[in-house]
């Protein structure tokens, strides 16, 4: 078992390395000052804060990582993932959007730059809010924007709603399913595939503080541990599972001290900061090609929306919003270029302008677009039969013996 | 008497057995403060109080299990499934320990897990499965999958009360779509017991769940064409009322069975053996199966429709029987 | 031509299909140095190497997935469950992952999971379980329980050749008491195709695995009182061979349906369900249902035996259709 | 969460207090001064030991809590367990039982002396190796003996082998299911159901180094650190699981690292020491009495036999099995009974003789017995009307508000 673990940046860094409790690396630049704590109240019970809220916002820490170009571009991106989900909640209200919609408001650094820090041959397991991600890895916004409106040109072509979609072709992404946790064995095994055709590369699997306490989580994430598989697990810690506090979730501090269980390197960051996003997952993906194994990344972030657009989350203590408003992922972002005198407020508006124009012709595209032939409901249960290619080339045939025969099973086994 | 919805009924049922007996109460995910993803414990962690409404962290698993253990103490928890889709999740659990509890070493599982079953509402794959027919293939469970308000309200209570693991899908489709008038006073429906939703005498539709709608909605166009359609609403799809699927057998001689589920394995089969055993001399035409597809639930709308039983395959179907 | 058992013939196939693919690879616990529990994989790891026979931690979940996600990028993973009575632990992620990948996403996933199944050896209730019923309910799957040696390294060969998640139930009372003479050269057995395992005229026997052989004690008994008994062998359940069902009702009028699988929501329900749809006018009598009692399967001897059908049970069913 | 840990005795130690690489207290006296690696030798893949095996074996370190009878009492319990299962391993050859046969030989330290620190309302979640814990609470050997014989009058009336029984009125034991993992839920249920009651109870479940990696125990063991219920997980390292060394099972180096994912005080132990299971499981019973919840144990030791009788173990290396041997937790116990002064040999003697004529007699009361019933088989699948008692006494109502009435529900929930 390797012992070297994510570090933290040794020059650039805009405050001291931090340490949790347990010796795991705190990229942090500050601790949320705050938890929440149940209460009555006139006979309801609720949640209240016990804390403080109106601590000031630190500045981003630079990326150890990260030129120019690529955080514009990271910049860019985030403002696709916000104007596209922007564009969905329009379409909600607009009762375009069929069934639930799922949002990212304040995510969208967690998403971006993590996806951003993959390579084109490594995987993706996005959850329903990593609809940023997924364009980092190659789809377009009408993409999602037909899968909410179950239209017939949806990668799922209406099977299936918003983000879970996927390409095992050339995108390398999971379509994700609802069953919390799933996906991370999956990635398991595609690296495990890749390894076999002599690759070691790197399968990205977000979870979240609620979905990470399910039983696949921790089969899966074992299982890349133990057989040192790429997988990293990005746990965004976004503080609540639907009405569900983290405190109700987990009795350890930090999800990062679950990497010490695992027996992998951890990191805990703050998920609002690109920089702090990209610079871990990088490292977890040099990692991963150096055949060092599983990495575990805890973002603590906030979920600014409800569960889903249904869900006006009233049981989220107002200051909490409020805390996490000013600590807005874009805006930072935002801050942090100019700061470096790395883009004006020219350049900014032709980014957004650019992205905005994009963003209308995809919509315009998405609704234009067809419903499904009802023919097209049950078709394709199963593969039909024809060869199926290797992804990353011919197995690899080790030093096993050659010319070892099959002979007849000794011993009787388990019952006779 | 007032007019009361299926979710309302179901509310009212739960909350009544827990002000009836403290042993009784509720976990699940969000099932607290929140109320519940489909709000059907709204306001009950203000009267009940979080001992007895557990919010849990996400693990199907655990709420399972942990509620069984809590009924080995002699409690009768009430374990929620944000969606019954999730019941997969818990499957190891329900079928290897609570099913067999009983019989392999005497101890006895009061407790009910319930959450929203079935499609219609554009939930995809995910949000709308119909998991009942492996836990109908499990001794020691009970399942229940109810079709009215009344039916909903006096059912959760039954299954509060009964004595071993009961499985309760509600369906979503229904939940705010169905209402009627509910007797005052209290009430229980017993498990086990058909119910025949419509009289008739020239086809049965043998049904449950939402799917019981669909069989009125064709029934109502038959009956112009002076076709009469009994409906038999199961109710309980373990034990099933064998009785109730002979008589009305004997009654028309011609049988669709009419459900949401897919088709292959689905219990349309399990009910054809029945009729089989039951009453084959009585069948003058061979029993049709009127389900869904044999493919996951589909979201968008169109397809979801196509996948999905309709009014026209049930005329359609009662049409050939009776000219068989 | 050399005599084999129903396990060497297994273990044949397998090690010919890795021979022959390189894509193909085992996984599973205890698989490697061990060469599993009942020792399908023994010397596997010495020709193949640990990269292709991968131990694993006991983590069903996790075999059922990583292959499945090996599968993604091309590989023809071969996972092993222990005991099929653990392919509950895993349910979920097959139920929702594999089976619906290709209608979600249209990503195949060319794998097996296959293990030791069934009852008879005093294994208890979680040795000796008969899990196939809630796959066979899953579409997007498919379902093989070989019955004699010939097929199940002919079958095995076939699934791993298979597109689709392939879940292969190997009965562990036949491992070592059935053999056969196989052929030399290479073959395969198609997937779907029932197998007439005796021809007969008056009553006819549909059943698969270790059943066949039950069925097939009583057709000599049968025999001698002048009742001649088909015995179809289904091989697959899913898809299921309903030509070959229809067939043998066309011909003998009257059907038992055995299986060692509980009775309510047991595959005889579907199969009774089909022979309705494709010849109800041929059968002359009711269709009977042989099967194991509606409990967890008992360990000790006695219990066992009178929880699983039985030779006198299929005899007394047929001579009772054939008075009918 | 209280951080109160699992502590090291002040008094009475043989050796300072050890503290694992991640901070978790190490009772132990010696370190395991070995571990397994796999090789080729002439074409055949197979294990080999890395380091040392003949490091001397040190004292057992002195119980801070038993005093001389139950001490006493201790040892013969364990010799009860090993020679219960001498019993069975004869009448397994005289092929008096049916089925498999699984054996402790080697942890015996470990079931009983932590089944013996249990209150006797406090739960047991036997595996199926802890036979001798299920005599402790109460059973007899008989009931093991004809279990595993199928008889009418074991436990489960011949529905189940081994220790696959237990009874719920009682003794307060779990009947184990094979589905590694799956008491651990289970057993956070009891205690939630008795602290519903008004009872704070222990509840001790055992689990294996290759069973806890199961998603059924992370997530038992999760929701019992979150609820704060008094679960003891006693995690039985006994370095194979099956055939599977634990380097293949997980990439931790303790499994005690997991304790600190779960929240939960941790402490390593050695398994073959009687004292220190005891005094780890007593003050984690304290602990739950007291309300503060969880605990995680990792006792490391050897399973001395094959995973069950059919098995010769031969992939275990020879020289591991020597190394343990002399580490017999029985012959060190008495051992230790002598230096403390507090047996003699005539006493041992006496206690051996005991043992043995109990042991005749039960085995002969198992053989003599009658086996089931045939009309047995399927009876008794539910449980018929009527009333089921509290097993605690009557709930506890809480300060929740009396006077609320059930108002209609307000939102439409997820799906209109
Ligand atoms: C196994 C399982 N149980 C329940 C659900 C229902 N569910 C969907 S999302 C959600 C909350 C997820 O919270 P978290 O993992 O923290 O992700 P977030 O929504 O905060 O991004 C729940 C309970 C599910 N999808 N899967
Ligand atoms: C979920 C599950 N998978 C597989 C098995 C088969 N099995 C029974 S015992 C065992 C090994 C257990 O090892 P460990 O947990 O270390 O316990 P030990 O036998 O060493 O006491 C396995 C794989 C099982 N019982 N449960
Ligand atoms: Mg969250
Ligand atoms: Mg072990």
């Amino acid at each position: 078992m390797s012992t070297k673990s994510l570090t933290a940046p040794e020059k650039n860094a805009a405050a001291p390395i931090g340490v949790s409790p347990h010796g795991i690396p705190d990229w942090r630049l500050e601790q949320i000052p705050f938890h929440i704590e149940s209460e009555w109240v006139n006979g309801e019970f609720g949640y209240k804060i016990v804390g403080e809220t109106d601590t000031p916002v630190p500045p981003l820490r630079p990326s150890k990582y990260l030129d120019k170009e690529k955080s514009i571009e990271i910049y860019r991106l985030m403002l696709v993932n916000r104007r596209m989900e922007e564009s969905l909640e329009r379409m909600y209200k607009q009762s375009k959007v069929i069934g639930g919609l799922y949002l990212s408001l304040g995510q969208e650094a967690c998403s971006v730059a993590s996806a951003f820090a993959l390579g084109k041959d490594d995987w993706l397991g996005p959850m329903i809010r990593n609809q940023g991600s997924m364009i980092v890895k190659g789809f377009q916004p009408r993409d999602t924007m037909m899968q909410y409106m179950g239209k017939a040109g949806s990668p799922t072509r209406g099977r299936e709603s918003g983000s879970h979609y996927g390409d095992h072709r050339v995108h390398n992404v999971i379509a994700p399913i609802s069953h919390l946790g799933d996906s991370i064995s999956v990635l398991a095994g595609c690296c495990l595939g890749a390894r076999l055709q002599g690759r070691n590369i790197a399968a990205l699997g977000y979870i979240g503080d609620g979905g990470q306490s399910t039983g696949p989580t921790y089969e899966g994430f074992n299982f890349a541990a133990v057989k040192k598989l790429g997988v990293i697990l990005l746990v965004e810690h976004n503080q609540w599972a639907y009405s569900t506090p983290v405190e109700m979730q987990f009795a350890c501090k930090d999800l990062a001290d679950r990497a010490l269980g695992y027996g992998v390197p951890g990191v805990i960051l703050d998920g609002t900061d690109a920089n702090q996003v990209y610079d871990a997952t990088y490292e977890a993906v040099q990692r991963a090609y150096a055949g060092e194994g599983a990495s575990f990344i805890e973002a603590k972030l906030m979920r600014m929306k409800g569960h889903a657009m249904h869900d006006p989350a009233n049981y989220v203590p107002a200051a909490v919003k409020e805390y996490w408003k000013r600590r807005d992922p874009i805006l930072r972002y935002e801050n942090y270029l100019k700061a470096q005198g790395w883009i004006n407020d020219d350049e900014l508006k032709a980014i957004s302008d650019g992205v905005n124009t994009w963003m209308d012709a995809e919509r315009d595209f998405a609704e234009a677009s067809p419903m499904p032939d009802p023919a097209d409901a049950a078709t394709d249960v199963y593969k039909e039969d024809g060869p199926i290619a290797l992804k990353y080339g011919p197995v690899v045939v080790h030093e096993a013996n050659q010319r070892a025969q099959l002979k007849e099973s000794s011993a009787p086994g388990h019952y006779k | 008497m007032a007019v009361v919805t299926y979710l309302e009924a179901i509310r009212q049922g739960l909350w009544e057995e827990m002000e009836r007996d403290p042993a009784v109460f509720v976990m699940g995910e969000d099932v607290g403060v929140y109320g519940g993803a489909f709000k059907v414990t709204e306001g009950f962690i203000n009267r009940f109080g979080p001992e007895r409404v557990v919010d849990t962290p996400i693990s199907e698993m655990a709420i399972a299990s942990a509620a069984y253990g809590a009924s080995l103490t002699g409690m009768r928890p009430v374990g929620e499934f944000q969606f019954m889709d999730f019941i997969t999740s818990a499957h190891s659990q329900i079928v290897q320990i609570l099913a067999k509890s009983n019989w392999r070493w005497g101890a006895p599982a009061p407790m009910v897990l319930r959450g929203p079953t079935g499609g219609g509402v554009s939930g995809g794959p995910f949000h709308s499965q119909n998991n009942e027919m492996a836990y109908v293939h499990t001794p020691g469970l009970k399942v229940i999958c109810p079709a009215t308000a009344r039916d909903a309200k006096g059912l959760i209570k039954s299954a509060v009360r009964d004595n071993n693991p009961v499985l309760f899908f509600e369906h979503k489709y229904l939940y705010r779509r169905i209402k009627e008038e509910l007797p005052e006073e209290e009430y229980t429906i017993p498990i086990g017991k058909a119910r025949v939703h419509r009289q008739g005498k020239h086809v049965s539709v043998i049904t449950y769940a939402a799917t019981v709608y669909v069989a009125q909605e064709a029934a109502e166009l038959l009956a112009k064409e002076g076709i009469e359609v009994e409906i038999l609403d199961l109710r309980t799809l373990l034990p099933l009322d064998r009785d109730a699927i002979r008589e009305t057998v004997e009654k028309t001689n011609r049988v669709i069975v009419l459900h949401e589920d897919t088709k292959t394995g689905g219990i349309a089969g399990e009910i054809a053996a029945i009729i089989n055993e039951e009453a084959f001399d009585f069948l003058d035409a061979p029993i049709v199966r009127v389900t869904s597809l044999d493919s996951a639930v589909p979201f968008s709308p169109p397809l979801e429709k196509a996948f999905m039983p309709q009014v026209e395959d049930v005329v359609r179907a009662a049409r050939r029987l009776v000219a068989y």
